[in-house]
């Protein structure tokens, strides 16, 4: 009864194979095929709530210039409220339908969201999910983004290689998350926790804390285990908040002996990776995440062509103080 | 003696104050703000009043709508809750939980409400019994029953780790996500509720009492009202409601989320607010707030219809909420 | 000085609407300098309002006001206060949680430097205390004191400022009469120093005491200004009210029937406390600020919890726990701070007057809007309480209407026994001969009353007997025989009967 | 007449009554809950009474603190500021953005704490002027300040999207981040401040008009106080110390960060309101917010040193502010 359209509903092909993921060579350099013959618009479901994403914008940007060429437009929208529950997007989804968008990619941040993903499909709105999603299936399209629990999987293991070079076999590591109430965040604690524990047995984890991804929180908190830990070898941030732990490391003069770990590519974290007090960061490549999903869904509705995988999955690389530079000019 | 004329002239604008008075003393002014709203979206968008559109304001309002009409008797009685969005969460979580270890529908749900009913009670007990100010003890609710929200999420998949719980049972998903007709079910829900408790505050002596406490609780007392019974009242059964909208919101989303509802309160508040009500209490209507909660979700969702950039969305909210309660309190005052 | 001619104030030709109600008419009033000039009229008569008005605090829609021969129009309290004019509210204004000190000065706090003066501050406190003869640190929050006391902080504070004009607004309305008699020895030292008094009162005696000239106000218009040795009681009420008043009060019939036992009760400061109230009985409670009278009848009807002692209801021991169980049971009480204890200022009046009564006017929970709107008007004839209309908020009457909405409240309810603390308070004469006359038809109906006043004649003509107090303890009781004002007196200050 | 010995029994309860208002009457009992914990804290961990580990906590609590100071007089006068987190995060950003845009410190401070006067004046001209309700425009000042914190933060990295900025200035690092001996110099300022106003709030005539337009408002008017003009001044002085917050946040992380001060309203009025102050007006002292502030400190510090499990950490928050509340209110209630 809902979500009735004045359209004809679209023939599309059917997606890949769910759970199929491959970390595609053309990992945000993907192009349109062919010109359309009917305007085409595409809504990408965004946040601006912190410096992430701008990356991810200028990515969704980037190819609706490329787009506008192609007879497309892609429109970037944030919808209202500072995080990506299922409330706020799930309303942002519901209205891009009622907006009659011919493709939606949107964040997927809890398993929430599948309903109202569910509604689109169903009013033959294709709809891509791109930077979080969940375990939970749905019948969205593709996933363009990094998967969170192998994030934290490729943490613990870069840290746990870190400390075996350090010939150090039973780091004692602080554990800082950003809400033990996000999903995404304790994904990524959960991958770390397992794959530290198991290429290195002895690893003591000293205490997990929420930052509420707020950097004084971060610097509090570290100050207060540094405090606390004497011996500490290092902290891992799973969320935001790193930079504040990595101040505080700094500004009690531990650089080099307690190593901060944690993720993305914020100029303040890449000025800390520099000084070598935060030791490593992973990243997901935002951009991709901006781009891809849109050009795929232009794709698929022009040309028929489905992505090869369910899951495309950004590559996590672990960025150091020694190959930052290819990373970007820090 | 008053002349005539006066008599004339007194009755002239007593009948015109009546008219006022009746149609919604305290409302009128913010319903008319939600239809300048209206009015202007619907020449900005095309979108907008389609039926798909104006049904999904409904729904989205509707968790924080039922949650108004607690909120708005415990403001009247000259309180606030704080944990209104910790307890909706605690109580759709701990039924998500029954539910995936294989417990019935029905003892699921009963565990749900009663959790409900337990975190609302407490509340109610602290504030009416041990008279503790209303704001920390739901301040620390919201903090309490966040954090068993975590626990009892904790552990479904891996250790000592939450996740969020999938919720598949057939009859949460359709009182959270089913439709009667073209009506979402929650929006059903919602208006019923509203319908019910708009006579219970206006037609029971425990509404009226509800509003004595809050006008002046000492008198209230010597007047014979029973004044921490109607408190622990207000408070269980905006526990309740809290309740309600964690299963209608885990049976929407078909998942019961650890970070559901927060911030939720200062939304619930906004609405009661914004619709009229005094926070030091005496004062507000049902269908004021829910009017409250109608201006803030149409805003919501004008702000995806206009594709306005964020930090705009988060100044004109503000902004906005602020512009119709000014314009509603000067109208108020020149009368 | 040639006071008698000098004005100091010259109001003409003012008027102030509220809403649909006009309260003020093209009313005039004039003060001399060094008069004691009294304002009376009956309730809602506009005489707060005219003294609002002068005091910055309402706007006039139209008229003069000259002041010192400038006309005036004050925008706020301050910059009346600075111009001379002090007043005495008559609803209490203080400030609950602050000190003495702070009452008495605020708006006028001295500071040197920015920094406050409290040793000075201290000093002419307690001067101004004394001029009332008021003994209390000066450093004591506000809401340990009794009403009456308040009351005399709040005369106090008028008092030091440097006036030309003080406006008492029934500045008496708390206190007991030693206090009213040094009230008046302080206005007489004030009128000699050439200051001017506006005093408000519903109290005929006194007015005709202390005053020069008396302006009666009628339904906020103005109806004559006399000299006060030029007139008396009768042709004042005949201005106030349009009619001669019958001023008799009826002997109460009761029977040995015993409705009400009070039996060694003793708690907060009475001790020891025991009587009986029989059926149609009015038993006066008498005694001198703070004797104790409110808390016994606080905690008879549970609104306080007692230490010891029992209360017997028909006989039967009761245990009241709230005081919604006394209500159920038979008791009502009209207690004496009208707006802390009595009013919901912002609800409706009907909502007022039927708030007690809520459980009664209700089938399974749910109200009968048309038996309790009958109800209501039924109370608004019976007591003639004026009002534009029942669904204004309460805070909109005047004060003697408020009392009455509160008296029909308990009425209401068909009391067995009831308590009434301070009934005519800030009641005009009228008024009180209704409620009066009220007592006596429901004594006739068999409801037992106990009557706290302050106002020694309405005890005395009220009356069956007289329970007398000094310090909390019960010193006498008196039957309607034996009661004089100085048998009375001689007991509540323990000159007599201190021996218990 | 009233007798002689009527004088002496008022006079020797009036005296009861001062003691009880010298020495700190809402403070005694919350200082002893905060006394108890830093024991047991003390007992359970060997590096809670270290010096770092006091300073640190002393440290952590300082821009709570220093709002706190401000929190209580608004409080006092019977209002409240939820926008207090977003005030202070638009003024650091706006310095932080004038920095980097090459702007010398002095002006660029100047900008930052004309920023702060200028929303918290906002807020007090809404609410004393056109007497909207704080709750209503400080939530709504709430929304506009982070709104702008992002605005400003917008552009400095090319395309329309906010990110935080780097801040590199020796002073404000100090300010933030610097030491006089072992004590962080943020610390020191609180602690100033504490003092100075402290005294302000007992010795001077604003300092009282505070507490009488809290204790009654129409009273105070009554008696001459210009109520608006007082109101205005506290929220603009709230304004001021948000900014100072800011300023210090931002020098101590060498950052502004958009979501700096998210949530902190409700930490701000809980330190006041655990300390003693009343929210409906008229009580609340800066001492005892000071000390509802070191409360949550300790208890945060706490979680670290005792290596508590996530969700244990959001419960005990909870159920000890109830706790420390509770024993207050009853102890005061025995008296
Ligand atoms: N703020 C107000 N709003 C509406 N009506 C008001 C207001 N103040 C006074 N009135 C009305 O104006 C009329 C005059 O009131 P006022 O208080 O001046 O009477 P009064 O002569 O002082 O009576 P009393 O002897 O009972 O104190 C009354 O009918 C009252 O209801
Ligand atoms: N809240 C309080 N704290 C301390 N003492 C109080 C308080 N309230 C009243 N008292 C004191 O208790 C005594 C008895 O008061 P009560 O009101 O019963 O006296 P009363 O005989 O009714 O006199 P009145 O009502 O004329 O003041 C007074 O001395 C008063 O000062
Ligand atoms: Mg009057
Ligand atoms: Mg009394």
């Amino acid at each position: 009864a809902n979500g009735q359209q004045d359209k004809p509903v679209r023939e599309l092909p059917p997606g890949p194979a769910y759970d199929s993921a491959i970390q595609p060579a053309d990992s945000g350099q993907v192009s349109p095929i062919q010109k359309s013959e009917t305007p085409i618009r595409i809504a990408v479901l965004g946040l601006e709530n912190n410096p992430f994403w701008i990356p991810v914008r200028e990515g969704a940007i980037a190819a609706g210039k490329e787009l506008a060429d192609y007879n497309a437009t892609i429109d970037w929208i944030v919808p209202v409220g500072d995080s990506h529950t299922a409330d706020v997007f799930g309303s942002a989804i519901d209205a891009a339908i009622a907006q009659e968008y011919d493709a939606i990619a949107t964040i997927a941040g809890d398993s929430g969201i599948i309903p109202y993903v569910e509604r689109a499909v169903a009013a033959g709105i294709p709809v891509a999910t791109f930077n979080v999603e969940t375990d939970e299936p749905s019948s969205r399209l593709f996933f363009v983004g990094a998967d969170l629990y192998r994030q934290g999987l490729a943490a613990g293991k870069a840290v746990a290689d870190h400390y075996k070079s350090k010939g150090i076999s039973n780091p004692k590591i602080a554990v800082m998350t950003g809400f033990f109430s996000v999903e995404g965040h304790e994904l990524r604690r959960k991958g770390f926790e397992e794959s530290l524990m198991k290429e290195i047995p002895g690893a003591v984890i000293v205490g997990r804390v929420e930052t509420l991804d707020k950097d004084d929180n971060g610097y509090q908190l570290a100050s207060d285990f540094i405090v606390s830990n004497p011996d500490l070898n290092g902290f891992y941030s799973a969320a935001g908040g790193s930079v504040g732990c990595a101040k505080a490391v700094e500004d009690n003069k531990l650089g080099g002996k307690v190593d901060v770990f944690c993720y993305d590519f914020m100029d303040q974290v890449m000025e800390y990776v520099k000084k070598g007090v935060i030791v490593g960061t992973i990243g997901q490549q935002p951009f991709a995440q901006g781009h891809d999903p849109a050009v795929r869904l232009f794709n698929y509705l022009v040309a028929g062509e489905v992505p090869e995988a369910g899951r495309m999955l950004t590559q996590s690389d672990f960025v150091t103080k020694e190959n930052m530079s290819q990373f970007g000019d820090w | 003696m008053v002349s005539e004329n006066a008599y004339v002239e007194t009755e002239k604008i007593t009948i015109l104050s009546r008219i006022k008075n009746t149609t919604l003393p305290g409302e009128s002014g913010v319903f008319a703000a939600l239809m300048v709203m209206c009015i202007i979206m619907s020449i900005a968008s095309p979108y907008f009043l389609k039926t798909v559109n104006i049904f999904n304001i409904m729904r989205n309002m509707s968790t924080i709508g039922i949650m108004a009409i607690g909120m708005t008797m415990i403001i009247v009685t000259g309180g606030i809750d704080l944990s209104v969005g910790s307890q909706m969460a605690v109580a759709g979580m701990i039924m998500a939980r029954m539910l995936q270890n294989g417990f019935p529908i029905v003892p699921s749900l009963i565990i749900g409400f009663g959790m409900g009913l337990l975190t609302g009670f407490f509340n109610g007990f602290m504030i009416s019994r041990l008279k503790v100010t209303p704001f920390i003890v739901t301040l620390g609710m919201l903090s309490i029953a966040r954090g068993m929200t975590v626990f009892f999420a904790t552990g479904t998949k891996g250790v000592g780790v939450a996740s969020n719980i999938t919720v598949k049972d057939p009859f949460v998903n359709f009182v959270g996500g089913g439709y009667i007709g073209p009506i979402p079910f929650p929006v059903i829900i919602m208006f019923v509720l509203v319908f019910i408790f708009s006579y219970f505050l206006k037609n029971t002596v425990l509404g009226r009492q509800i509003y004595a406490i809050g006008s002046n609780e000492e008198a209230a007392r010597l007047t014979g009202v029973n004044v921490d019974r109607v408190k622990v009242l207000t408070y269980t059964f905006m526990g309740f409601l809290c309740a309600l909208s964690g299963i209608i919101s885990a049976g929407l989303l078909s998942t019961a989320a650890t970070n559901i509802g927060t911030g939720t309160e200062l939304d619930v508040v906004a609405a009661v607010v914004i619709g009229g009500a005094s926070l030091s209490g005496g004062r507000g209507s049902i269908a004021g707030s829910i009017i409250g909660a109608a201006i803030m979700a149409v805003l919501r969702n004008s702000f995806v219809l206009l594709k306005m950039p964020g930090y705009m969305q988060t100044i004109s909210i503000g902004a906005i909420i602020i512009l119709a309660v000014t314009i509603d309190t000067l109208r108020q005052r020149k009368q | 000085m040639n006071t008698d001619t000098e004005v100091l104030v010259e109001c003409s030709g003012v008027f102030k609407q509220f809403g649909g109600l006009q309260a003020l008419n093209d009313v005039q009033l004039d003060i001399r300098r060094g008069e004691v000039h009294a304002l009376v009229g009956e309730n809602g008569a506009g005489k707060s309002t005219l003294i609002k008005i002068l005091g910055g605090i309402y706007k006039r829609d139209k008229g003069t006001i000259l002041y010192q021969g400038k006309n005036v129009k004050y925008e706020s309290p301050l910059e009346a206060i600075r111009d001379g004019i002090a007043i005495i509210h008559q609803e209490l204004s203080v400030l609950l949680y602050m000190n003495v000190i702070e009452n008495i000065f605020m708006g006028r706090m001295i500071s040197k430097n920015g920094i406050l003066q409290w040793k000075e501050m201290e000093e002419l406190s307690r001067k101004a205390m004394d001029l009332v003869g008021l003994k209390i640190d000066p450093y004591c929050e506000l809401s340990y004191l009794s009403i009456s006391q308040r009351q005399m902080i709040e005369i106090a504070r008028a008092l030091s400022i440097d006036a030309k004009l003080i406006i008492m607004d029934e500045p008496n309305s708390s206190l007991s009469e030693g206090e009213t008699e040094k009230l008046f020895n302080v206005i007489r030292n004030l009128v000699k120093r050439g200051i001017s008094i506006l005093y408000v009162s519903h109290k005929m005696e006194e007015v005709l005491e202390i005053s020069n000239r008396i302006t009666v106000f009628k339904d906020g218009r103005y109806s004559g200004t006399s000299k006060t040795n030029e007139v008396t009681v009768d042709d004042i009420i005949q201005m106030m009210v349009g009619r001669e008043l019958e001023r008799h009060y009826e002997e109460g019939l009761f029977s040995d029937e015993v409705v009400l036992e009070i039996d060694h009760l003793s708690g907060g400061v009475f001790k020891d406390i025991s009587f009986k109230l029989r059926k149609g009985e009015i038993l006066g409670l008498s005694g001198l600020v703070g004797a104790g009278r409110s808390e016994i009848c606080r905690a008879i009807f549970a609104a306080d919890k007692h230490d010891e002692g029992c209360i017997y209801l028909h006989g039967k021991k009761k245990n009241f726990k709230n005081p919604g169980d006394a209500i159920r049971a038979g008791l009502a009480m009209v207690p004496e701070d009208r707006k802390n204890l009595s009013l919901f200022l912002e609800m409706p009046i009907q909502f007022n007057m039927n708030m007690a009564n809520y459980p009664i006017l209700a089938k399974r929970g749910i109200i009968n809007y048309s038996k309790a709107k009958g109800e209501a008007e039924n109370y608004i004839e019976k007591l003639s309480i004026k009002l534009r209309k029942k669904e204004d908020p309460v805070k909109s009457l005047s004060g003697g209407n408020q009392q009455k909405t509160v008296l029909s409240r308990w009425l209401a309810t068909n009391p067995d026994v009831l308590i009434l603390d301070e009934p005519t308070h800030g009641v005009d004469i009228g008024a009180k001969a209704e409620i009066y006359k009220l007592m006596r038809t429901l004594t006739g109906q068999g409801i037992s009353i106990i009557l706290i006043s302050s106002e020694l004649p309405e005890i005395i003509a009220m009356s069956d007997r007289v329970a007398i107090l000094h310090e909390g303890n019960l010193a006498k009781i008196l039957n309607r025989e034996e009661v004089s004002e100085e048998t009375i007196m001689s007991y509540a200050t323990g000159i007599r009967g201190a021996a218990v």
